[in-house]
């Protein structure tokens, strides 16, 4: 591995930032703590870490309703989010967003989103901007394996590869759509052949793998950047939990849960940290430790924060108009 | 007279047409396990190929529907939340409703689109909306919108029969809410009104969820000497404007609740008929009651607070009676 | 004062914030050449980066635009009809819109829809739809519809730029339509109505084409001592309530005349408030006029049956004078 | 060519007919006689002769904004169609639709369809209930070179390749979506290439040959119709008019519309059949005459036609209720 240690312990303490931010908020959701509900992305770290590190700052990601690992993959805030899940006020969106819409623009995260396939126009039309403005960014889109069937694919990544425009299509494959496995929703094994549709690089990478998918990133990265347009990378994962915090999972077996988990991307890291003599043991450990401290800071933060005021529901709608209240 | 659930109404119907006529089946995401269950068991009866998974392509689970139907089945296509109907609005606006009539007559739809409405679990803007507006604004296809669970089963049935296409509007709050329904899957046909409550000093029309809400009120405001009549219209089109217009006859007040986000709700196209057909009999502002004019926040009380809830229809009665 | 066709006026409009802001640019299918010319000659000035023709994608044109406007520039989409805005609600309704509000004022999104209305050249039930409706009914889009050039020079000049998304609806009947404009390009605010003709006996409110229609209609009244004020509020939303309320509260009667199949339009939004927010100034029931509650049919007898003119709205008129 | 005279006598008249109603068609819009807009199949007439006649009477037929060579193609009537042109209450449709609304389900054309890409989903869907009803049906669904970038192309194909339905997805790449070239609105070539992204086949077929692809039909209605799933075949052609009558037509050189129409597809098969003594010229013309007076008679029908009465304005919206009409 040649990629500097100092990136290395980013990856590293990101991934650990989404398993216990992800462990907490379940384990709050479960209570009945926390209301709506939530998608977590346990399992599936490698992927958004992979992509987010090999960005810039001023890259833009868009994501999906599995959002909790895009947004601190790219720098967020655990405070601010867990506030969010809570509805308070000090939340990323004051509340009114919740776990399926956080946006933390200032990192260039340009939210989750609640519909299937409704990210993949937005980080087009981001990458145009880009290319109008000529500010040399770049756009991840994360999306889903059953998101690759949605029309919003298609639509947008033939509009990108004609314009060349500088985003990287993400599908974290972690093999269902909801309680559907890949094989009942698409007759293809390799999303990444998809690309071929459009006449763009569409490569397959083990999500599971931090440092192949931030390889594979960084490719594509460069090409984008260089004016050479889209690539899309399709990420093979899995998600270790359900599919909402809640779902009794009767679709698939504990068998293939486990088969998954002996893979789970952060002990493979830290393995891999180890063997390579990057880091030591103490090392990791304290990372774990520091990151765990601010989780629970961040739920210190959410519980001792207010609800937002009946009328901040009437503001934001509008940049220029506030609508009337509950007085008629 | 069996007790069932919202839920289980909707499953029994769907079972009962599905028995009766093997044109009909099922199509959606995930409906093997269904949404809050409402689908979940159909499959070990009927078997994959009539109760249908689906990816997750909403405008082609809507068109293959308009297809289907063409070709002579009778499908019931389910968009999981009506907010993802906004991917599917072509197939449902411009072909389903327009076909029969763009071709003369020459064709038949027989499709029911089922979905789920409405806030309250804090689903945030993209889970929680009442778009049933757009739709009584297309001509070609037919609203229905059931309060209660023997209502579910008599209104699912006749969507199912009827030849045209049909919106068939679940409120996920109404799911689990038990009720008597009919022994005999008997349908109840669209377009007849049910006055859910009889008073004689105020009109209160109410749909879906709101019908309990009205109900609610009008128990609050009868202890204080004031008997609301709350009418449920049960299909927004067609409509049994006569069964509303009546009872406004006989009361004279008019309060229409609905969920909606109030600015371009059915509810104004409601009060907008009643100011020009029986405006006459009128003798108080018509008083609209529906959401804030928000996109539906998540955080719990701003979402309690943006939806409509007994007090404000209490207020609303209040301020003309 | 200059003249100039209401076609000329947008693009006159378009060219003068292209000029003035290098963040404004234009997307949309062939809009190098421009549907009835009303983009034509753009790109000569601003270049194929500027003026963008789209694949035949619409939802991710809208959606592109949602993206470029979150990532800084200021985009006017055009969807050529508004019937094909149905494969694209899902960006304009539940990105576009709500987006600001899901993330707590963090983000604002300047964005301009442009697209074509109405009935009128037998282009039939695909072709020729007014959703305007749908539109007024989500909180977070504001919605504008000019009826005469200058108008549309001043509307298109504020909609571009708005800090929130807007949709700018264009009849395609005015297109050809002359009239003098502004020689300063100067903005018309969004949210004022104007009074196109004064009158006492009655208001009549009309938007779109339809305000010519109604002038039309009061030209005739007149002859028969009937003296129409003829109010046009040019924005949908938001929406000048106070132009319109005072001059019903001045006729006491009032007619609202859109082109939307009637059943669930925006007319009736407005008849609900009226007959909600002035109820007691009222000595008429209030009319609507609207085309006929059916898909437009081809055949042009039909359509000029379906779609109302000014003996509808002379006859409403005098049904209440 | 081992294909019965019969079937090769259709061929030719059928394609005949297209460009004689459409000729025919144009000349009264250019007079002013028609209303609304035309837009015209002259130059793509093999496309949708080739399919057609390798389809079953009780096959079906999707169509798009271009649709009157599809239901010449699928065997039509001219007068009802040129009725429906004129607007009279004889058309397909009793003048409700119009020239892109044109239906016939009795001979199984499922209708025209303003929306591009509206027809995709509907083909789609037909192709389920084939299944379901086990009628041993198949389906060809067409459409442009544009609508293979809607969101309906992916999402209908993906789900027709999963569930392996009856469907011949027709591609007519007429070069031009509107007056946008292929390589303007997509960054490939060869759009049965997208095949590949459902794991179905993709062949390109050239368009202005009706042999050529009348077997290429032959081969996937075959595969259809034996429960081996959909084929999307590109029809490479191009269209000799405007995108409508009256389009100006600035977007392309006289000269390539010139190279095409060396190529005319009706000609071309003339010379195949003539060499091959299928058919002498005297035949030929005979077919040509008639054709020409069936085409005559239609006008003279549409012409005499009445216009629909108002009310029918107000029906066939639902089986079962009539609107109200002007009296309010
Ligand atoms: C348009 C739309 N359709 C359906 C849903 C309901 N839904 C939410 S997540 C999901 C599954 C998405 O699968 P995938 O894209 O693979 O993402 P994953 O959940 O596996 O991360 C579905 C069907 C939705 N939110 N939006
Ligand atoms: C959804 C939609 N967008 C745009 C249009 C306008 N329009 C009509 S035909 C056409 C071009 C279609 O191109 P293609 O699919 O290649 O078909 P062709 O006209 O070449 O046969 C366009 C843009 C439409 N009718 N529907
Ligand atoms: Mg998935
Ligand atoms: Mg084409």
């Amino acid at each position: 591995m040649d990629i500097p240690k100092e990136i290395l312990l980013t990856m590293y303490e990101r991934m650990v930032r989404i398993r216990k931010f992800e462990e907490k908020a379940s384990e709050l959701f479960a209570k009945g703590v926390l209301p709506g509900f939530i998608h977590t992305y346990v399992g599936e770290e490698a992927t958004a870490v992979g992509v987010c590190v090999a960005l810039r700052d001023d890259d833009l990601v868009t994501s999906t309703h599995r959002g909790h690992g895009h947004v601190i993959s790219k720098g967020g805030d655990p405070r601010y989010m867990m506030a969010e899940l809570y509805g308070k006020e000090t939340g990323y969106c004051k509340g009114k967003g919740g776990s399926m819409h956080i946006a933390d623009p200032d990192k260039g995260m340009l939210g989750a989103n609640g519909i299937v396939g409704g990210g993949l126009p937005i980080a087009t039309g981001a990458g145009l901007s880009i290319k109008l403005r000529n500010s040399n960014q770049v756009v991840a889109c994360f999306f889903g394996d059953g998101a690759s069937n949605q029309g919003t694919f298609h639509e947008s990544i033939n509009m990108s590869s004609l314009w060349k425009l500088p985003v990287i299509y993400v599908c974290e494959n972690n093999q269902y759509g909801e309680f559907t496995p890949q094989k009942r929703h698409q007759a293809i094994t390799d999303i990444s052949q998809r690309a071929t549709a459009y006449g763009i690089p569409g490569i397959t990478v083990d999500g599971m793998d931090v440092v192949a998918v931030y390889e594979a990133t960084k490719e594509a990265v460069k090409r984008a950047r260089e004016g050479n347009g889209p690539t899309l990378i399709e990420a093979k994962c899995y998600r270790f939990h359900g599919h909402f915090v809640g779902d009794p999972q009767l679709y698939r077996d504990q068998a293939e849960v486990q088969k998954w988990m002996e893979r789970d991307p952060i002990p493979s890291f830290e393995k891999q940290l180890l063997e390579s003599n990057v880091v030591t043991e103490e090392d990791l450990r304290k990372i774990q430790e520091e990151v765990q401290h601010e989780i629970d800071e961040a739920v210190k933060f959410a519980e001792g924060s207010p609800y937002p005021s009946d009328k901040e529901a009437l503001e934001d709608i509008y940049t220029d108009l506030v609508e009337e209240g509950r007085v008629r | 007279m069996r007790k069932m659930n919202f839920a289980q109404a909707i499953n029994e119907g769907i079972k009962n047409e599905m028995r009766r006529d093997p044109n009909v089946f099922l199509m959606g995401e995930d409906v093997r396990f269904g949404v809050f269950g409402v689908t979940a068991g159909l499959i070990d009866e009927f078997g994959e190929d009539r109760v249908r998974d689906t990816p997750i392509t909403e405008e082609a689970i809507a068109g293959a529907a308009v297809g289907a139907a063409a070709a002579g089945s009778r499908p019931i296509a389910e968009i999981m939340f009506i907010d993802f109907i906004t991917v599917a609005m072509d197939q449902i606006v411009n072909q389903a409703a327009k076909m029969r009539y763009m071709f003369g007559g020459k064709i038949n739809l027989p499709i029911t689109y089922r979905t789920m409405v409405g806030a309250g679990i804090s689903a945030a803007a993209q889970h929680s909306q009442s778009l049933e507006a757009w739709f009584t604004h297309v001509p070609g296809i037919k609203v229905v919108f059931p309060s209660t669970p023997s209502d579910a089963l008599g209104l699912i049935i006749s969507s199912i029969r009827d030849d045209n296409p049909v919106l068939f509007l679940e409120h996920k709050l109404l799911y689990a809410m038990e009720g008597e329904v009919s022994d005999t899957n008997d349908p109840i046909p669209l377009g007849v009104a049910d006055v859910k409550r009889s008073g004689k000093d105020v009109t209160i029309v109410a749909t879906g969820f709101m019908v309990h809400k009205a109900l609610q009120a009008a128990q609050e405001l009868a202890k204080e000497g004031i008997e609301a009549e709350v009418v449920d219209p049960r299909t927004l089109f067609p409509l049994d404007k006569e069964t509303i217009y009546n009872s406004i006859r006989k009361t004279h007040k008019v309060v229409v609740v609905t969920e909606e986000v109030k600015r371009g709700a059915w509810s104004g196209e409601l009060a907008a008929d009643i100011a020009e057909d029986i405006f006459d009999v009128l003798e108080a502002p018509i008083k609209r009651i529906g959401s804030l004019n928000t996109p539906i926040p998540f955080s719990p009380p701003l979402e309690k607070y943006v939806v409509p809830n007994e007090i404000d229809i209490i207020n609303a009665v209040k301020s003309i009676a």
